[in-house]
């Protein structure tokens, strides 16, 4: 991302239009941009899912296999989040192995979904210590115009709550739906721009911003992760405010994901 | 190819495919052109299970340097299979299938793009499989024609492709899964249509002589086919943007 | 976070942690400035079971040319984990997490330096962890706050973090192994302890709003006692240096 | 290949021969070089054949291991093909992974082999879905002087004919010949050099070549498997000729093959 | 190492001393620089030992895995030594998987450990072609001022001597200590450098010699390992020099060694 | 080396070794110069079993350019074993013997290659292992001797090597398989046959100083009735194209 060079001159206009209190697209500093979810898009996945937040989109697809548990946990599937930034979703995304920011993506959604304990993984036991259900989350940003974060744990979520465990491919009996519980954590993301706090930037916005702050909260307004990113800082109140206003857009989130699983 | 057919798996009967089709009949073919906001030029074609997605970036300084050809652009397709558009997951990163069709696009759309007119330039086509079924090569430079038309590079043609094969002992048009599975020969075929200039050919399987002449025939009559929705696609973009305008 | 915690493992009672420190209370923690010999600066921090080597090398031309910034220093944190400091060997090189945890500390210290001094060259910090007991990345990033003053490198502030947490519903300092383990929330903080900005967060697990707000007061409060002992040491590298000349 | 530059005063003069109906090296446009071929000459390998087709040379070596089938044919011996552009044989291969022309290569070396089933997998299976006998193709070019694509299929077919499965060497009873039916695949490969198409390019040729086409088949003059490659195209005509010029020189290279594998 | 160039002042003025007879740090030609050696300072590791000769530190850790042995060897333990040349210990590493310098670093090590048969392999065999103990040396280096072979070689022998064999933590009965024979090999490295040889060069040295002989002798005095480095040559009487100071050297080192690990 | 010998095993007996040699007998060994077309120099080396090709290029430019040395010209030896060239397939690439060998052949070549005339330059020498017996290392240095000379690379002299060790306590000349995995001592030496510099010394097992002198003397030996066959395939290859002209 830091490659891509936004002129002085928009960063200059950017910075004008917040000392104004105006975003570029013309939305309030706490506001998302429209959000729009699609399921079961791809057949050949377990569960997939698109995700739009204004001009980005994010695809994510759910593959899962039968395999060995970790020996420290013999009877509990096993999960794999990955993310690649293919060339496709923006000039400065080049092929290769996965780069720092593929990493810290892939890591961030895995961690949001582990941590909160969402998946049931002892319900994807199949043989202790011996077979297990092995389930790869793969996100595929297909068009990157910023907030990566939140459209793919978005994707992820909404692509996890439509799968179904492929039982009878592997001969393990019927086909199920993968057992999750109904608080999953909706992540909010905020960056600083000179000096003010703005959501879900659009990719102008993050090439200028100083300091990121990632927020998942679950429906009680619990936060559930956090991940802070660029090389800029943040005050304690600046924290503060992030989380609130990432309490109060997680609900939000929440109801849009809701209503696209419930689809 | 090459996979022993289950005895109760009929692929031709009463001339019949076992998807219903006639021997000369496509899948269902679904064409959109610029469907991204990042890329210069963007195309989703649905054809058959197929999806695929092709975005161009282009032209722009080939780097780094020393890949530069100071006579004209290079093409660059890279073509990739997303993880979960296979049954069995696929690891991501290319494998040998994947660079082989990565180069044999590339070639087939070097020959069409006016690359003369960008020194020292890159024009990358971006391929990504998102749910394949057979023929996923075809409707991939089917997607990168139109994607390169929607990035307005300068082409000679639109080009276009479509795979014959044989089932059976018959000739039949663009190959399903089984069909391509437990099937005789498939022939993927890219073309320029104007002119009816063979841009990419392979096959895999046996055919006489005559069996080819057939084949090859039949699958630059369906590259036409196909031909025709790439234009409505890109016409109905335009009308699009005009409505917008 | 995330293990299921085995039924006879108490992580507090009576007000005491499992390693039988108190709610606020720090691991030992011992920090050495200047202990290698061809690196610009260096430290050596040893905090509870870890054992962390620090150094850097820079301001220096950054190479290859291409990842110069015209404008500034580009400051390169590498956090490694020898193979032998974990209980199963860790095969050499970056994994996943070693890459994220390079990244964010990079972007901690980027804050503090006076990059703009520096432009085209690169800042290297090279963080190794020996022997690794939970909290690596707050003991790495103390240290390479350390090595950097070490190593005369133009700083805002000294950097430093310090990880809260919480087990049993208890908002507690600096977790140890088990505490990690199967704890409830592990936050780690890094600051620049003059205006207490936060460089550094990471969050996983399950805090509501005031228990955040607890953890990070109490985290920032660790900084504060951390600091102190790296000024410590930077002073008792310069007497050394002084006494020897 | 594209790397090694044909000054142009050699493609001028490459271009005027073409037009007066004349080759470099005095060749009519459909003649193959001499073509020499040597079996047996590894003693660690299970069998190999060098083959030279003018200056080309090119070294094909068969090692056998047993080891486990591929789940979707668990009765069937697997075989793998590689192709290395080694540094040795061309001041343009560099060293490193293979690319994407030793890629092409070896696959179109394995779909040749594969698609036309000589090799009995079948019969080198040892314990259904256990155990079976993996079998690798190793191309290794030794001297690019041109049409990599015959020379490699010709000394991969030479090398299997002259094989032994090593049976003794893992105590699974006697050695026995490696089972093959008598129908290999032959490929000749043209390109289209200034709209002239020649036969059995040398590199000076290839390098300027428009269009290249590979055209493998079997006795009986059927058509096995093609390949068409660089970014110029052919008519429909052009094809056509490619093939019937490839079944002629097929039945000839046949010979040689047969001749070098009876000896 | 190449790449650091010391500028040619320094050179011709060690150049100048050596021919007064003197060295950089005015040590004899035959003389080593102060050795010291710390052991059992990784808790996670199996053992561990760092050792500083002058400014030049290397750390050795041993860890221990169960796992299988080689087919060839059913009833051995299975060793493995790595070596790191992390960017940390000089400005002249690179991040990135071990060189060429790395990788002769860890193979020599290897050897003189493996050929001189100190570690009783058959005695880490736990059930015959199923399961033996896995052994890794890791050889991180981290700090480079000249003379790594013998550093490295002195720390894997004092690591190894204080290892314990963590059989409790694979439920394979009581820890035990890790089976050793009593004659080490010590290994002395020396260079030539204006057709004079120096033993135990400092990287200054280092950098501009012309070639290095590392020789391993042991107990007796009888050579068990060699190994010539760097692209000039020595004579035959150099070769046997040096070799007599090894043996020399090689007793005053085994004495350090044994006083560090009887500690 | 390291082996556990087999009981049956004999590998010295009534001054025979176990393939019937005398202990200071080279294997049969051919030397052909000059066989391949397009290297710049290239050589065919038949040593008791292995078979073994080398091919040099160069002096070209060295790239990429920061690999340049302004003084002299870079040699780059690799040293490559085929897959099918021994027992188990090995994978093709380098693995870490590989790369070993190829330092120090590498190192060397270059002291006796006049590099000085070249600075800028590389000259790639490649030896590649067709068939391997015992002792490539050393027929492969020998075959690079050769490839460089017919290259016509400027050099003081033509290097050659051979490997002298021990088996059953008796001192032997060129090690053939068995005596290099059951023996006692293996030592490669490469000397630069006019003036008897050694150019590359390795040894593994186990020598007294005294068997260590009597190797030593052994393996130059046997380096000077190498050395005769390397200059004699020059000569016959300067003769045929002699002829040929």
């Amino acid at each position: 991302m830091s490659s891509s060079v936004v002129p002085s001159i928009k960063k200059d206009f950017i910075y004008k239009l917040i000392s104004e209190g105006k975003r570029i697209d013309g939305r309030a500093f706490d506001e998302y941009r429209s959000i729009k979810i699609e399921t079961g898009l791809i057949r050949k996945a377990e569960g997939s899912a698109k995700v739009k937040i204004g001009n980005t989109q994010v695809l994510v697809g759910i593959k899962m296999d039968v395999g060995e548990p970790y020996p420290d946990s013999p009877d509990m599937g096993v999960l794999t989040t990955s993310a690649e930034l293919i060339p496709l979703a923006s000039p400065d995304f080049e092929a290769g192995p996965p780069g720092k920011e593929a990493i810290e993506l892939a890591r961030v959604v895995d961690r949001g979904i582990r941590e909160s304990e969402i998946i049931q993984l002892d319900k994807l036991c199949i043989e202790p210590g011996e077979k297990v259900w092995i389930m790869f989350i793969d996100i595929h940003v297909l068009d990157q115009d910023g907030n990566l974060f939140d459209a793919s744990l978005l994707a992820s979520l909404a692509a996890l709550y439509t799968s179904t465990v492929p039982a009878e491919r592997f001969e393990l009996g019927e086909n199920f739906k993968l057992p999750l519980s109904k608080d999953p954590p909706i992540s909010c993301t905020s960056v600083k721009l000179n000096n003010a706090i703005v959501i879900d930037p659009v990719l102008d916005e993050e090439e200028i911003a100083d300091a990121r702050l990632t927020v998942a909260t679950d429906k009680k307004g619990d936060i559930r992760a956090m991940q802070k990113g660029l090389s800029g800082s943040f005050t304690i109140e600046e924290v503060k405010k992030i989380i609130k206003a990432s309490i109060i857009n997680g609900k939000k989130l929440r109801e849009v994901l809701n209503k696209s699983i419930r689809g | 190819m090459g996979m022993k057919k289950p005895e109760d798996v009929i692929l031709f009967k009463n001339n019949k495919r076992i998807d219903g089709r006639k021997p000369d009949e496509l899948r269902p073919i679904k064409i959109e052109a610029g469907v991204l906001y990042r890329a210069d030029g963007s195309a989703y074609v649905e054809w058959g299970g197929n999806k695929i997605l092709a975005a161009v970036y282009g032209p722009r300084e080939a780097l780094p340097k020393h890949i530069q050809d100071p006579r004209k652009a290079i093409v660059n397709a890279r073509y990739n299979m997303a993880a979960f558009s296979v049954e069995d997951r696929k690891r991501p990163g290319p494998d040998r299938r994947s660079i082989e069709i990565s180069k044999v696009i590339s070639e087939a759309l070097e020959r069409v793009i006016l690359t003369e007119q960008f020194p020292r330039a890159s024009i990358d086509v971006n391929i990504e499989v998102l749910d394949a079924d057979a023929g996923t090569r075809c409707a991939g430079l089917t997607a990168a024609g139109v994607a390169l038309a929607d990035a307005g590079i300068p082409m000679r043609d639109i080009p276009v492709a479509c795979a014959a094969g044989k089932v059976e002992g018959k000739v039949i048009l663009d190959l399903c899964k089984e069909e391509d599975n437990y099937g005789d020969a498939d022939m993927p075929v890219a073309i320029a249509p104007l002119t009816d200039e063979i841009l990419l050919l392979q096959m895999d399987g046996h055919l006489t002589y005559e069996e080819f002449e057939k084949a090859l025939d039949l699958a630059i009559k369906g590259c036409h086919i196909v031909s025709e929705l790439q234009k409505k696609a890109l016409l109905k973009k335009y009308e699009r943007v005009l409505e917008v305008e």
